[in-house]
């Protein structure tokens, strides 16, 4: 009873996507009755991060959460902790392997590259052939990753159709506008969250583009759901972040108090949401989908 | 005679640790000239910046025209009439002579609703006031920055005479200025003083002093040493009060008596 | 004393070259910024001329971001002039997006109130901001760094704690039909370019929803807002009697007190104006994207900063001009968007930038020290 | 001259009240930030005294991130001392990892030559920014904000166009028994840590493959480089002539200047100093962790700022002391870390930090009022 | 007689538009003190300037004993033996007056391989001098900024003197001075010449100028008026080559004769 779980992201404070997961810690720590703290360093630094793993662990918890943001950076404070007794599930980025090398229990996610991959082979299954990543935080390698995925089930190499948004949604919106105008023949776009994803949307609305360009985007919020509902956004590739921070506390919790565990990493997306699927999905959007 | 028209009563001034004042009092007349005189570090600026509002006293009381006074701020002083030209700071570098001679006291025209700084009115007035005090400027436009240390304090004076002022308050005024430029400064003072305007005369030229001086004022260490008319003391005695005699003495003989 | 006036030097001239009507015409603050202007279009006429740049859509696209740049910037530039600079105007508008998104969102207020407290509680900010700054004698860099990581964190805190999101969506359809909503997220003049498309000078969408439809459909409120602000500064700035206590106060606060002008008043109202400026930046971004979000606005400061900087006004205070500011956030609208059109990889921005930054500074240093003898 | 001297003031002290030698001991300029590590101290030790935090590997850990603190805080603060400072500390550390890694991983050099290349880089950098500063006049906040741009832009521009990525890992690997590698990652005094262990001071593993080993493995050189250089800083600055130059620098450089001090040479050799700082905190970085990336660093020139601030240093130059700036980057690292351990949400920290850093300055100024009579 | 130590020939500074100096020449004996006058913006203190290495002439040449040399730097002119102290900034307030005092030349002591400075040298030296000058500190490690104006120039004073240099060049250093402290400089002065060294001394003020002077300089919107030798010339007569005769018998009329 009451044990005590640290969760550690690599996003920076004001990562909406990682509310999701906020808020699924608080669930499971209800429902097992145990404490749960999310911590992620301020600016997303990943310096920080490795640093906020080894105070984790200094703070001897039951159980560590933690994203395998990079896998050079985290590799020695997070086996310290494994090697301190400590039990560790990686979540969200990184690979199984990567989370075995570590030591952890298990993985919890959905690699980076794969999803991205996922998202370029339904696209062009669509017949893209000449697209836009917009990436609002490109100083994140898992952002450029995706990108990369894209372009390679595309075939194509990712060169200038990656673009440095920025975070400002007026400028992401003129950037996406102005990328489209001077190249007309682009057919599709990958957004790599809601940061992007809503000003996109803005942009193809005013550029009267809306629906005839190919949209896929990672992550779901409440806009993006009703893009795929009106048909602007094909698809959203949901990694079901909520179960990445439901699944290692209940898993946690269980091995605290029973000594159970399970044997195998999990998968938890990529799940993609479209039309068909977006009714389930829609009334919990952002919140916990 | 009537009330002075500022009068400061036993003024302490404390800094921290520092007593800067330490029981000073001064009044000033209408139409008179009060040189305030002394060493370094006497609190001749202190006691002025007092005076006009800069510092609040720690002691002591200030009464104007007989009634008992307190400023909050130099715009308080400038609206009981005092109005000061100081020692190190006076003048905006980067703005135009104009903005700076009106700085605080814009002119302004209506046009509608709204209220414009009248530029053309307030350039004339800066180019005559100016020529007045033998500044040529070439433009009003031209900004004080290109002015010499000191023909700013020229502009400086100027100002304060235009917006005359009950009394006028000049913290070295001499100080930084060539023969002719000193003359014209004493002149003024003694116009201004004829126009029934109270003169505070702070200087370290004892010659400077009895040329305006009706009244003169000796501070040392934060004390007034005393307060002698014109007529009363003569060049010779002010500068043994200022300075303490033998050393003077001794120094002038060395020296050749010029000093 | 007509003896002095007669004393009048005679002819100083002699000691100053001539020097040209028209070069002294040239010689303005904003001169620095008139010629980055001038280069930098040619510039991109030259290499992106026939990339879309400059036809109607173009222009309202690289139009906005130089108009988002200039609502900061006016307010920024004042703030500058007046010898105080805000670091705080990129977490204001996260702040004041959350507030208004949390007001009408969640707890359901309606959307004009929402906007009104939003201005309310940030001109609140901005005051303190100013009454500490004034009342410490800190340097306003670090009591707006202060407020930079404190407004930052309580967005994030209350956004979190009270909806679990750092991104609240929703707003534009809370503000639906509200009176004073339009004012920031609408857009004006949409008949004219249904003419102008008619007419053949603006061009029609040609296929999906809105195939038939002028492709700008309007000027969005954010220019409008960027000009009427333009145009308030610099006549405040120029024409009026605070303008000149805008510039004492930032010339030389202390002599500026000295002869009454109330310095103290100046520089909090200017603080209080950058956040109004700040304010109205998130109230149009929030009403034209209709959600807020906890980051919004970072490092908005220094780009705020950076187009005063460029449009000739002296970090130091006392010295600049408004038109010099938004041509500045013009350039870097323009360099930015330019990029894309050009086809440029889209990490030299941030180079490029840099670049004109240090060059626009060199070339306005230079003009300065010609008009005001500043050594 | 025996007249004068006779003549000189006999008892200038009437009137200066008395200050007891205690409090004059106390006033020094690094007091402020003494009263906060103790408060900052105080507190933790009665809210987390039990988390861990003072268990030896929570000192370790805020200790080192206290050490990064200080070692970018040492180079701020002889550079704020000197009248100037750099906003581009956080790009340059992004910048030179990034170059380190690539010329190892990406290009095979051996880990010493990318060390000193990126070294001499870095140098070659803050010596730029130092005599753009000098020859243009400009303000150092624009001239290193241009290159806070440009390095950031040109990061991820080489990083993306040599490996399309923006982290670059292997670097360990690549460094795996270099000559000077260890000086920058390893860590030292694990011996002594072992016998502590023996004695039960210090945990131990146990499981994983280091299962019996101590939970502390040794100090990081990261904290050894933050004690070498708070040292060298603080002797530098006030036991040399070369620290006497510093302050006269900041002071007044034109005062400076006229009296022979060669102050082009000092504030250039300080940018440089600042560079060295932001490097050796790079290469620690990348040779602990194994990786690089484009966007270390971000917002690491206002943290040394801060810390510098909090130390007492005065923001326009002239004033400061790098103990202080040490003991602001204790409290920084204390304080963030503490928060952790205490359990507060952590998006608070930044409140807490924006509160620390407006107290701990009024503090400062107030103590330096009392110090140097200014007014 | 041997070379001047330094001469300056036809000196020309042109800044932007401005010609500040337009070919003035003036010559410093070993021994001599030679006055520098002039009305405001006459090019005083630029003339200084470029004798001391902080502007290069915009033409003319330097001389110093009888070889032509030029002066890249402050440091340079410093090398060279040419000490000054400006009129304007001197001193670091910030900064404690030992560290003030010595700044740029501070006295190194060894331990082991490296130098430090030597405080306990510094400070006794610094409370020495700074007492043969009349000024009594608290303490060494006070800073600057605790003294009035006019102790800080006294502490400039000092410093050139301790540096004691083969030129020695004082911009209006008795301006912002009370009596007693002017006094003190002037003693300093008269002392410095008779040790051999060439001093510049700039005053507005004639009779201080009298007191000391070997020769007279007046100049006049950039260019030499004439120089005159001490005896040749009285007082009046300087004052009268300042400022133009007739405006000064005008204003010494009306205002009793006493500027
Ligand atoms: N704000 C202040 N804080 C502390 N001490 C001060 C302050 N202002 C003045 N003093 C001290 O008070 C004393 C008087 O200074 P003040 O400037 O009034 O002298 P003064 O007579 O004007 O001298 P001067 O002839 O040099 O201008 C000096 O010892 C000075 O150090
Ligand atoms: N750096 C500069 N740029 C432009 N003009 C200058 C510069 N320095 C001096 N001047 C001009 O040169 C002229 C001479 O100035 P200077 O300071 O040498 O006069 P001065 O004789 O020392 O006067 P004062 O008695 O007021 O000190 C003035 O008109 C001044 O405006
Ligand atoms: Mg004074
Ligand atoms: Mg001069």
């Amino acid at each position: 009873e009451g044990e005590r779980f640290v969760l550690v992201s690599h996003a920076p404070d004001s990562d909406s996507w990682w509310n999701t997961i906020k808020n699924a810690i608080a669930v499971a720590g209800d429902q097992m009755d145990v404490e749960v703290e999310y911590r992620n360093p301020p600016t997303g630094d990943l310096a920080d991060m490795a640093r906020i793993i080894e105070q984790a662990s200094a703070s001897n918890p039951d159980g560590i959460i933690v994203t395998i943001a990079d896998f050079d950076v985290l590799s020695g404070p997070v086996s310290n902790a494994v090697a301190k007794g400590i039990p560790v599930i990686t979540i969200n980025s990184g690979t199984e392997e990567q989370s075995k090398k570590l030591g952890a229990l298990m993985h919890v996610g959905q690699p980076e590259l794969d999803a991205g991959k996922g998202a370029g082979e339904k696209a062009k299954a669509a017949g893209v052939t000449s697209f836009l990543c917009v990436n609002h935080y490109i100083t994140n390698p898992a952002s450029v990753e995706r990108c990369q995925g894209y372009a390679d089930a595309l075939g194509v190499e990712l060169g200038g159709q990656m673009i440095d948004s920025g975070q400002d949604p007026a400028e992401i919106k003129s950037k996406v506008m102005a990328y489209l105008q001077s190249n007309p023949d682009t057919n599709g776009i990958l957004t790599l969250g809601p940061t992007s994803a809503h000003p996109t949307l803005a942009a193809l609305e005013e550029s009267g583009k809306s629906g005839t360009i190919h949209f896929g985007t990672f992550d779901l919020s409440g806009e993006i759901a009703e893009g795929i509902k009106s048909g602007v956004i094909a698809f959203a590739i949901d990694q079901q972040p909520y179960l990445q921070g439901y699944l290692p506390v209940v898993i946690l919790t269980n091995l605290a108090r029973y000594g159970v565990v399970p044997g195998n990493s999990i998968n938890s997306g990529p799940g993609f949401v479209t039309k068909d699927n977006i009714a389930l999905v829609e009334k919990y959007a952002g919140e916990y989908r | 005679m009537s009330a002075p028209l500022i009068e400061l009563v036993e003024i302490e001034k404390h800094f921290g640790p520092v007593i800067a004042l330490n029981g000073v009092s001064v009044s000033v007349d209408a139409g008179e000239c009060h040189c305030l005189l002394g060493d370094n570090g006497a609190g001749k600026s202190t006691f002025i910046k007092t005076m006009s509002g800069v510092h609040k006293p720690t002691g002591g009381k200030i009464l104007a025209e007989g009634r008992e006074i307190s400023f909050d701020s130099p715009r308080d002083a400038m609206l009981a009439g005092i109005a000061t030209v100081y020692q190190d700071l006076a003048m905006i570098p980067l703005m135009s002579v104009t903005r700076n001679f009106w700085m605080g006291r814009e002119p302004q025209k209506r046009v509608g609703p709204f209220k414009f700084f009248d530029f053309s009115e307030a350039n004339e007035i800066t180019m005559t006031e100016m020529a007045k005090m033998g500044i040529r400027l070439r433009s009003p436009d031209q900004a004080v920055g290109t002015l010499s240390g000191g023909e700013r304090q020229t502009v400086a004076i100027a100002r304060a005479v235009y917006f005359g002022a009950k009394v006028l308050i000049l913290d070295e005024p001499t100080s930084a200025l060539g023969v002719r430029q000193t003359s014209n400064v004493l002149a003024t003072i003694d116009k201004v003083r004829k126009n029934g305007i109270g003169v505070v005369f702070i200087t370290h030229n004892v010659r400077h002093a009895m040329a305006v001086g009706d009244r003169f004022t000796v501070l040392n260490r934060g004390k007034t040493l005393g307060t002698a008319k014109r007529g009363d003391i003569n060049a010779e005695e002010l500068q043994d009060l200022m300075a303490g005699g033998q050393d003077l003495a001794q120094l002038e003989g060395s020296l050749g008596g010029t000093v | 004393m007509a003896e002095t006036q007669t004393a009048a030097t005679p002819d100083q001239d002699e000691r100053i070259r001539e020097m040209s009507t028209f070069r002294k015409a040239l010689i303005r603050p904003e001169l620095g910024a008139i010629c980055g202007t001038i280069l930098v279009f040619v510039f991109f006429i030259a290499i992106a001329g026939d990339s879309g740049m400059f036809a109607p859509e173009g222009i309202i696209n690289w139009g906005t971001v130089s108009a988002q740049f200039a609502i900061i910037a006016v307010g920024a530039c004042l703030l500058m002039i007046a010898g105080e600079f805000d670091l705080s105007v990129g977490s204001m508008i996260g702040f004041s997006g959350i507030v208004m998104a949390l007001m009408t969102v969640h707890w359901g207020l309606p959307a004009w109130f929402a906007i009104l407290a939003a201005f309310a509680l940030t001109l609140t900010i901005g005051a303190l901001n100013g009454f500490l700054v004034i009342r410490t004698g800190l340097p306003s860099f670090i009591v707006t760094l202060a407020s930079l990581y404190i407004l930052r964190g309580l967005t994030i805190f209350i956004s979190i704690t009270t909806t679990r999101k750092t991104i609240i969506g929703g707003v534009r359809e809370a503000a639906e039909g509200d009176p004073i909503a339009w004012l920031f997220g609408g857009k004006v003049f949409s008949g004219l370019f249904v003419w102008l498309a008619d007419l053949g000078v603006v061009g029609k969408f040609v296929a999906g929803p809105r195939a038939g439809q002028p492709v700008v459909e309007g000027i969005p409120m954010l220019m409008i807002w960027a000009l009427v602000l333009i145009v308030f500064g610099h006549i405040l700035l120029t024409r009026t009697r605070f303008g000149n206590w805008v510039f004492a106060s930032g010339g030389d606060a202390q002599a500026a007190r000295y002869v009454g002008v109330p310095v103290n008043r100046v520089k909090i109202l200017m603080f209080m104006f950058s956040a109004f400026c700040a304010t109205v930046f998130a109230t149009c971004q929030v009403m034209e994207f209709g959600s807020a979000a906890a980051d919004r606005g970072l490092l908005k400061e220094f780009e705020a900063i950076i187009s005063v900087v460029i449009g000739g006004a002296l970090l130091t205070g006392g010295y600049g001009s408004v038109v010099g500011a938004a041509l500045g956030a013009l350039i870097f609208g323009v360099v930015q968007q330019g990029l894309f059109f050009a086809g440029v990889e889209s990490s030299l921005f941030r180079v490029f930038l840099g670049v004109i930054l240090l060059l626009a500074v060199i070339l306005n240093t230079f003009i300065r020290r010609m008009i005001t003898g500043e050594r």
